[in-house]
Formats: C-alpha cells, structure tokens, sequence
C-alpha cells in the first residue's frame, strides 16, 4: 500500500445543494457535475494512497450524490438533530466515495482527506460510526447495514417522527442472512420510513452476483417479504432523484429499490469488470480514467 | 446434592430481579426499551410488555438482526435491554455484538438470560459456558456476572446508567440471597463477603454462594478463607487480585462458564503480572453430560465438597 | 423438572415398515396407528420426565412418523451405510417425539428411552449427532439443520449419488436468516435432492407467527428464492406419504412442502395452544390427552 | 520500522503455502473440499480451484450457511477446508462453529485468513484480533497459530490427517522463513527457536520472527533468551511452559492477538496451576487505530525493542 496521497491530489471543492426549489434540470445538472467531482477526486484518492474499492466506489456515487445533494434532510450543522434523516452505507468497503461524498457536502474538510487511510488518521477503510460527522454507523462486515437501519426506523415510529432512514446495500451482500431477518422484521413492523437502495452492478468481490450465489429473482424475494419494489437505473440522476426523493410512500410498505449500476462506471475499462472490486489504477491507469472523466459533459449524465 | 447456604431458606429465580429494576427504570426513563427473540417468556418480560406494550420490540427468532436493530435504536437514542437465551445472544449475534455494540460505542445492553448450565438436561447447545471468555475478549465491553437477586438489580441499574454497552448474565438457576437488598454494583469493584487470610476464594454468578458454603466447611477445619464476589469480570477488581495475592497463600476461582479466558483466565492473567501465587480454576470445563443445572454444579467440582478440595491443593495442606 | 420417568412408562412396542408394495391403504392405516403409539408413549416421556415440548412433538409426529415409516431409505442395520437417505430434525427441541419414533422404528432400544433427561443419559433434551444410531445432526438452535442438509445434499451431488435429504423446519424457525442463506444455496446448486418440510403450525414460543413475526406469504418466499412449493395437510399420512413418498423430482429444484399442522394435535386442550409449546401435563391432562388418543379409531387419522 | 530477521532477506505470504499443501494433499486425498464465502481470490486458491473446479464450493456471502453447508459435507464423508477473512468466519458462524463442528464432532478445518491485523487498515471491523480467545474457550477446537510457510503447511498437513473440528490462522503479512521446509508440526508441542536460561519468550504468529529479533538484541545485552514459538494454542504445550517457568525467571508472550484469553491468558493460567512466575503478556490490546499491519506490531509494542523492553521488565533488569 502506498501512502504517497498529499493535500496536491486534493482537487475536490465543497459545495452545497441548490435552494428547495430550484429547476429539476439545475438540480440533476448540479448533481452530475458533483459526481463527476466526487470520481474525480476518488479516483485520486485511491490512486494515490494505493488501496480502495474503487470498483464499488464507482458504482455508489451516483446514488450517494443523489441522497446527500437532494434527498435527505440532514446538513453538517445538523448531525446530532433527533429529527434529522438517517443514511446508512451498508457496503462499508467504499468508505472511499463515502469519506469524498461527505467531504465534497461539508461534513468534514476537504484537506482531512489527505490523511486517508494514513496512520491514526480516522478516516480508515471502513467507515466508523461519528469518526466524521454524519457517519451513522460502522459498517464494513456485510450485511450489518440493514438491521441498524431498521433500528432507526423503529426508533423514528416510537418517537413518533416522520424523519425518514435509507440504507444502501451491495447486491452480493444480499446474501447475508442477516438481511433477509431485517427485511422481514421491516415489513412486520410495517416500516414505510425506510429505503433500501440495492446496487445493483451484477458483481461481487470474485465474480458475478450469477456465477458466486444467484440473486435473482430478487424484485420477487424483496416483494415476498413485504417491500414495494422498484427498479432504476443507477447512474441516472434524474431517475434516481425522482424516485428516492419523492414524498410518497407505499402505505405501511418499506421500500426496494434495486438500482441498476455498473461497477466502475464509466471508466471504459473498469466498468462491469470484476478486477476492478479492489484492484488500484497505476499511473498510466490513472492518467486514462482521468481523462475520461474531464471528457464528460460538465452537467450531463456521468 | 448440594446443601443450601446455612440459614438460607429461600432460593430466588434472578430474572424477577431483571424485570422488577427493569420496569422500575423504564417508568423513569422513557428511553429504555426491550428487544427480544420470541423470548419473553423465557426473559420473565411479561410485566415489562404490560406495562410499556409499545416499549418491547420482538424481533421474532433472528438474534443478528435483534443486535443490530438494538444498535439503530440505541444509536437514535433509545436503551436498548435485549434479552436472550445468553447461548444465542451471544454466540449467533458475535459480529453484531463487536461492531455494532463495542466498536461503535453504542449504548446497548446484552442480557444473556439463563447461562452457564441454567437449561441443564437441555444440553450443551443450551449451555452458554464460553460467553464470559467470548465477551471478556472484546474490547470496551463491560461483562458483569452477579449472583443474586440484589447484585442482578444492582448491575441492572448500573448498566441503565452507564452509556456503553454492557454484557449482564441473568440466571434462572434457584440461588439464595448473598447481599442484602439495597447492594450498590461499582464495576471494577468486588465485594468481600467474607474475610479471611489463608486462601483467597474469587467467584461469581449463581456458584458464588456454594463458594462461601464452602468457606463455611474450611473455617470448621481451621483453614480462613476470603471470599470474593467477583461480580464484574470486565474490568477486573485487579487490586482484590493482587490483594489476596499478597496476603493469602492462594487463589481458588468459581464460575459457572469455562475458566479458560473467563473469571478464572483474567485472575491469572492479573496475579502473573502482579504478585505470582498458586491457583486453581473451578469452572465448566468442557460440553457437559445430561443432567440437571445443579446435578452439573456438582459434576464439575463446584459442590462446597469440590471447592473445598481445591482450596487445599493449592494450599497443599 | 420431576425424573419420576421409569420402565413402567413405556408402552411403545418396535414395529417396522411394512413391506414394499404394500398396499396404500394398509400403509396409511399402519401409519396412523404408528403415530398414535408414537404420541402416547410421547406423552407419557413429557409427564413422567417432566419436560418437554410436546406442542411441538405432536404437530410433527406425523410427518416423523411417515418419513420413517415409508419414505426413508433408511434402517437401523444401516445407519453408517452412504447411500443412506439424510433426515434432518432442525427443530431440535422436539427431541422427544424424534427419540420415540427412532424407537419406534427400532434404531434404539425401547428401554433406553426410560433415560429421557437423566443423569448421564444419551437422550438429552435436544439431539446430538450420533448420540443415537440415526441422528445424523445435533439441533436445538435454531435455523441449523438447513445448513446442514444442504452440505448433505451437496456432498450426494458431488459423490453421484442418488441419495435423498430431507430437512423438518418449525415455521418460526423460518425467521432465521441462516435458513434463507441455505435456501438460496440449495436453488443455486439446483439440489434437487433436497425437500425442506416446513411444521407450518402458526405458533412458535410465545405467540403466533403473526403476532410474533409475520412469514406469509411463506410459499412466496420460498418461490422466489427457488424452490417448488406445495403444501399439505400435515396431519393426513395419505397425503403426506402421497407427497414426500413421490420419486418425482422438480428438475433442477429442491422442494418446499408446507405442511399445514396444529400444535398439541389431536388433543383437546392442547390444539393450537401456545401455551403447549413446552408446558408439562400435569396428572389430570395427562389422564385427558390419554384417553383421547385411547379413543381414536386405531388406524384411522390422528 | 522494524527490522527483518538478520539473514532473512525474503518475506513470505502463507497464504502460497497453504495452497500449495492443499493442493498436494486434495490430489491425494479426494475427500478434501474447499469452502468459501466469495473469497478464493482472498484466499489465494484459485489453484485449488483450477485443478478441482467442483471441490471448490462458494457459498456466497454468507458466513452461517458456510460452516453449516461444511458440517454437512463433512459428516457425509468429506473434508471440508473453510476458508475466509478470520473475521467474518468467526465472529459471524460461531453458534455455527461451536455446535455443527466442535459439539458434533465433524472433520471441519476452519482456515482463518488474515487474521489479527493483517488487513491493516481496513480497520477493526476487519482485524480479528479476538479469534484465538474466542475459539479456544470452545471445548475441543484445536486452534493452530502459524508462524511461517513451513508452519502453515505442517498445521494443514496436520489437520487434514486429524479427525476433529481445527482452526488454523493463515495469515498475509509477509514473514520470514523461521524454520526449514520439512517441519512436523505435533499439537501440544511447542517448538524451541532458541534456548536460554533467564527469560522464556514465547510466541506465535506473525510476530515469531519479531520475538526472535528481540531475543538477539537482548543477547547482545549479556541476557539469555529462550524463544518458543507455540504455534498450538489449544493444546498447549504445557510442559514446555512448565520448563520455562521452572528453569527461567519470567515469561513473556508475544501474539497478533487480544491476549486475554489467548496465548497469554494460556500460558499464565498454566503457570499459575504449576509454577507461578512473573508474566507480561504483549498483544493486540483492543481495537486498533488506522494504520498498516506493521505499524500496528510496533504501536502496540511487538517490535523487537518493545519485546526487550518487557522482558527487562520481567527480569526486573
Ligand atoms: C461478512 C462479510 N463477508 C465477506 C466480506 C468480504 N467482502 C468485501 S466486499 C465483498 C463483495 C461485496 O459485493 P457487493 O455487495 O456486490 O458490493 P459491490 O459490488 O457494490 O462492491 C466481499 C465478499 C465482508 N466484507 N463481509
Ligand atoms: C437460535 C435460537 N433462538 C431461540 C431459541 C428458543 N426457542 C426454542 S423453540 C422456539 C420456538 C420455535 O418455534 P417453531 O420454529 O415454530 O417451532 P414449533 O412451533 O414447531 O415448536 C424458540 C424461540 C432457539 N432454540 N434457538
Ligand atoms: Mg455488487
Ligand atoms: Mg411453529
């Protein structure tokens, strides 16, 4: 592992989400460009510092940029607000894109993520629960997620509050028995201040979600155990904005939503490519993902 | 079969302890809440759900979703009682138990109901005998082992105090009083419940008082026993340890769990680096034949007869 | 817990199967009146040992008593025999009802069962594998015993063999997600040697499914995680011999039988009492419970 | 940083060695079965896996169904060789580790892949610093703690030959070779890198050639340092401690692993039953703070000057 990472390879500004009520197309640009800044600077990150699950990162960004730009009501002068809602990263191996998401929203500075993965630095490579502000849980072991974040559901229906909890999850994670006792004591408890928002890439650590231990049909698993499921593509930010931030709930229903995504998006050789669960980019590597990403469209879809 | 304690008529079931301190704490403390695996018979939770229907949280038969979701709780803030057969809690929520209660510093409570050999001829998949060592070895955990009704109370109302989870044993092994009601617990403190200078007796839980049954025996033959409640086994009462390290000749440890890494292993642990001195280790040492909770006391050496013998080994008179 | 338990207690007598290409009829009424003494002598361990769960015992003797009655190839001169069909008993805590058909089918002596919870005794109160010729896994926690079969029915696979496994689940026993871990194994390694038979008696310790934590729609569940799903009246031996006695096989999918049963059955005040999951009958009930099964027609249903 | 072995130039990942022996043994033995939690490629048995495509079972993520799926194969005749991150396959199976493998009494080989803090900073949800604690309070789990590829590939050779429930750590952090490539490995027998008359050293693990590296700058000092590596921990090698406590004046133990319970609570509750001596006891002492496996062994002191500086402590010079 090396530890060249330095406050030079820190390209990421914070920024902050439009005012409530901004053009739905000034927010999804506003959002595709921040997670193009997000790669940006994660890409570097785990570049530079030599370890991470960029793979993973990749494929979550567009659902994390969503949530902490338009979605959830929590800010970094809230992070201890009873009322405020509650995000949990199931997947606790892209700490990584967690540590650039919350940074590049302003719940820690953006110079600490210098210190990644460095010596006593607290941001290591699995997100602890208040290591940063906003961290609502440690995560890493799979399949831990789920049932925390049922616990805070549950905790919101007692406190009577409409504060609302999402989760994301892996797809391979779903595996874990863990979750399927969650998922079951969601639904009985009827818990529709819940979100669970699967990633769907179709890869695990070693293969396929298909060849490892098949998911599918996992619409139908989540629908038998009393979610209202729905399907999106991951990546797109206006699809995802109109999903996880409508208002609307399923009556008395917890909500599934399987978002469809790619592992390193959209990296050309990174993307669906199951070497690229931990593998780190060399320079050459580096220097190609680099480009594609400047390449983008500012604004458009990533 | 085992006489009772001289003078103790009365045997008593801790989990009424439990749940009496436990309602008593809730109706001040709207914060507290249970969280069960279908267990609340087996908890003795029935006065508990009576009283706060809405405050008892049944998972159904899912011990690593019941830790976890005691985690969101505690971490909305909510204190979370969770309260299991010790064997599942401890043994099918591990994880849970190390990274969402220790390492995330999250307020939890692990009432691990009926350990040790409590289920007795339901056998050793019953039996919770290494969930003292197991939790002892997890760092931040405090693991609490009392041995009657009034140290049950006391370590119920510390736990409720202190915020960072908490490891309680609560038995429904019949045992007589050994305190009087009104105990204060200080984890890291032991309680001496007798004095005395030749040998050094350290126990907790359920077998703490066939341990002074067994003082009782030694004093007949002239040998002064002390005899400590080792009620919090993490953190250890490391200058008792040394304490009678220093100032008897030997130390005979009593528990209802294996020794190994459990009350027996940390009272090594602490005379080795302090004050060396001979020990035996009475404990469950190994899967336990059918037979009865107190039939099994008595298999694994932990009549008064048993502890005695081992008290003068180590004093070798 | 009372060790009044002696020989005087035991009316059971050995039978055996009847032979192959018996007919239906003969089979059936042979079961049934099997059963019968299978429930008696049950009874009779539970008052006299004092402990028990005799709930549970007797929503399940039925089906033990037809899985060993006339569908396992299995004996008792063949226990260490490989190609020997699996029978798992997940629900571990109806060790008793399990020790008494084992009896009742010869695999260990009838006296033996007088030891039922004594001292020393190899009849403890949940079985350990080996303990009696025949239990081919120890049991008690539960949401184990469908990992187990499952690696049973891997290892027939891997061997190409013909072997078949079977699996008893309670119905709350289904909440554990280690079982729905081994259900998506078995799909995925098409272990079509496999049939999980559910207790499906609506109560588990201290309440309903329902109340406790709801499994419906359980059939879907398992469809979507799999499996072929039927369902049965788990108290008709017909139809549960028409149905686990079948040689057809789903392709490619283990099966799921629902067995549709009533907790303390066929007795008066037991049925579908929660209280029976592991409540003692005292002198008078066990008089009651005694005469009612006395008074079944013998070999009619239980 | 510390420094290598003298003489040692290569480091070596045991995990090679694990796979080659597994590879060697499955070709002779058709029993043998790998077992996995989508983690062959952290396992390093992608050989295993090419030359036998259908001995190689993934279970996916899912830790409970892997050691049950294992109890199965293996009480149908297999070997089942489970292995995954030591972490999740102990924290996350235990129920299922205590009860279908060591209550039972099935053939499982539970192969715990880095374990302590190998994964350095991945953190404490991925370090498995309790393990050793953990699976010894488990009555008849063997648990074999490694120090190199020759230790490795004795502790696998010896498994596969055992009929019983065995847990082998295999770890990632480069170590250099402390024995010839021949070695047997005998559970219960400790294995003597060094005699010495003043202090005994004993270790296990990845930290074995670190201890070594200790006992020669203590030499330097005029200090005789005996270094066992004690590559069984359940077994112990008990005479060897007994030896050690009689012919030496103190004890240090040396492990990538919590030492309560583990090789130090071991050996100090062996010491304490026959020759109580002083102990310091030098390991992963709780949850880790971010940093490499390396700099984690020197910041919880098991550099070898940290090493010396205990054994000065026991020696009180
Ligand atoms: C309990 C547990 N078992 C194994 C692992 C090792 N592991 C880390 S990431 C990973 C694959 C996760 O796949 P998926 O959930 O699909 O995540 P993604 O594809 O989004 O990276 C595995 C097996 C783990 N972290 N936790
Ligand atoms: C892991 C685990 N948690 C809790 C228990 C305690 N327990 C014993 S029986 C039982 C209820 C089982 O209900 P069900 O599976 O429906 O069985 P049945 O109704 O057939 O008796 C419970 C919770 C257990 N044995 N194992
Ligand atoms: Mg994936
Ligand atoms: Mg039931």
């Amino acid at each position: 592992m090396g530890s060249l990472l330095s406050h030079a390879h820190l390209s990421l500004e914070a920024t902050t989400r439009l005012p409530a009520g901004s053009p739905r197309a000034e927010v999804v640009a506003h959002l595709a460009e921040t997670a193009r800044q997000i790669r940006l600077q994660d890409l570097a990150l785990v570049h530079f510092a030599g370890a991470g699950h960029i793979g993973g990162d990749f494929s979550a960004i567009d659902v994390l940029t969503v949530l902490y730009g338009a979605v959830l009501d929590v800010a970094p002068d809230r992070v201890e607000d009873p009322e405020r809602d509650r995000f949990i990263l199931s997947k606790g191996h892209v700490a990584g894109s967690y540590y650039v998401t919350l940074a590049a929203f302003g719940f820690l500075p953006v110079e600490q993520l210098a210190t990644f993965l460095k010596p006593l630095s607290s941001l290591n490579g699995h997100p602890k629960r208040r290591s940063v502000p906003g961290i609502e849980a440690s995560t890493g072991p799979l399949g831990h997620g789920l049932p925390i974040g049922v616990g805070h559901a549950l905790a919101a229906r007692l406190d009577g509050s409409e504060r609302q909890v999402f989760v994301l999850t892996g797809d391979g994670e779903m595996q874990e028995g863990s979750n399927w006792e969650a998922m079951m004591t969601a639904s009985h408890y009827r818990l529709d201040n819940l979100t669970v928002v699967v990633d769907r890439n179709g890869l695990q650590q070693g293969a396929s979600t298909e060849a490892s231990m098949d998911l599918a049909p996992l619409g139908d698993k989540a629908r038998a155990f009393g979610f209202a499921v729905s399907e999106v593509d991951g990546h797109d930010h206006g699809a995802l904005l109109d999903l996880l931030g409508s208002p609307e709930r399923p009556e008395g229903r917890p909500r599934f939503v399987i978002a469809h995504t790619h592992k390193g998006h959209p990296i050309s050789f990174m993307s669906d490519q199951v070497a690229w669960h931990h593998k780190v980019p060399d320079a050459d590597q580096y220097a190609t993902a680099r480009d594609e990403l400047l390449a983008l469209t500012p604004g458009g879809p990533a | 079969m085992t006489q009772l304690l001289a003078g103790a008529e009365r045997t008593f079931d801790c989990r009424d302890a439990f749940v009496d301190t436990l309602v008593a704490l809730a109706r001040e403390d709207e914060r507290i809440v249970g969280v069960v695996n279908d267990s609340v018979g087996s908890s003795k939770l029935d006065a508990f759900r009576t009283a706060f229907p809405d405050r008892l949280v049944n998972v159904g038969i899912a011990e690593q979703d019941m830790v976890g979701m005691a985690a969101g709780l505690a971490a909305s803030g909510r204190i979370p009682f969770v309260s299991g057969a010790a064997c599942f809690l401890t043994a099918r929520a591990m994880e849970q138990i190390k990274v969402d209660a220790a390492y995330s510093g999250n307020n939890i409570k692990l009432c691990g109901m009926s350990p040790g050999v409590a289920y007795g001829e339901l056998g050793p998949t019953h039996h919770s005998i290494e969930d003292v060592a197991w939790m002892r070895a997890i760092d931040r955990m405090v693991v609490l082992v009392p041995a009657d009704p009034a140290e049950t109370a006391a370590a119920i109302r510390w736990a409720a105090g202190y915020d960072g989870p908490v490891f309680v044993r609560v038995s429904r092994m019949p045992v007589p009083a050994v305190h009087g009601p009104d105990l204060v617990l200080e984890p890291g403190r032991a309680t001496v419940l007798r004095e005395g200078d030749d040998v050094t007796l350290i126990a907790n839980g359920t077998v703490v008082w066939r341990t002074l049954a067994a003082a009782e025996l030694l004093a007949a033959d002239g040998i002064s026993a002390r005899v400590l409640s080792m009620t919090s086994v993490s953190p250890l009462d490391t200058d008792a340890v040394v304490r009678a390290a220093r100032e008897t000749a030997g130390i005979v440890t009593v528990e209802e769990a294996v020794p190994r890494g459990g009350l027996g292993g940390a009272v090594a642990e602490t005379v080795v680096r302090s004050h060396p001195v001979p020990m035996r280790m009475l404990g469950i040492d190994g899967f336990a034949p059918t037979g009865s909770a107190a039939y099994l006391l008595d298999h694994f050496q932990m009549s008064p007869e048993g502890i005695v013998r081992q008290a003068r080994e180590v004093l070798g008179r």
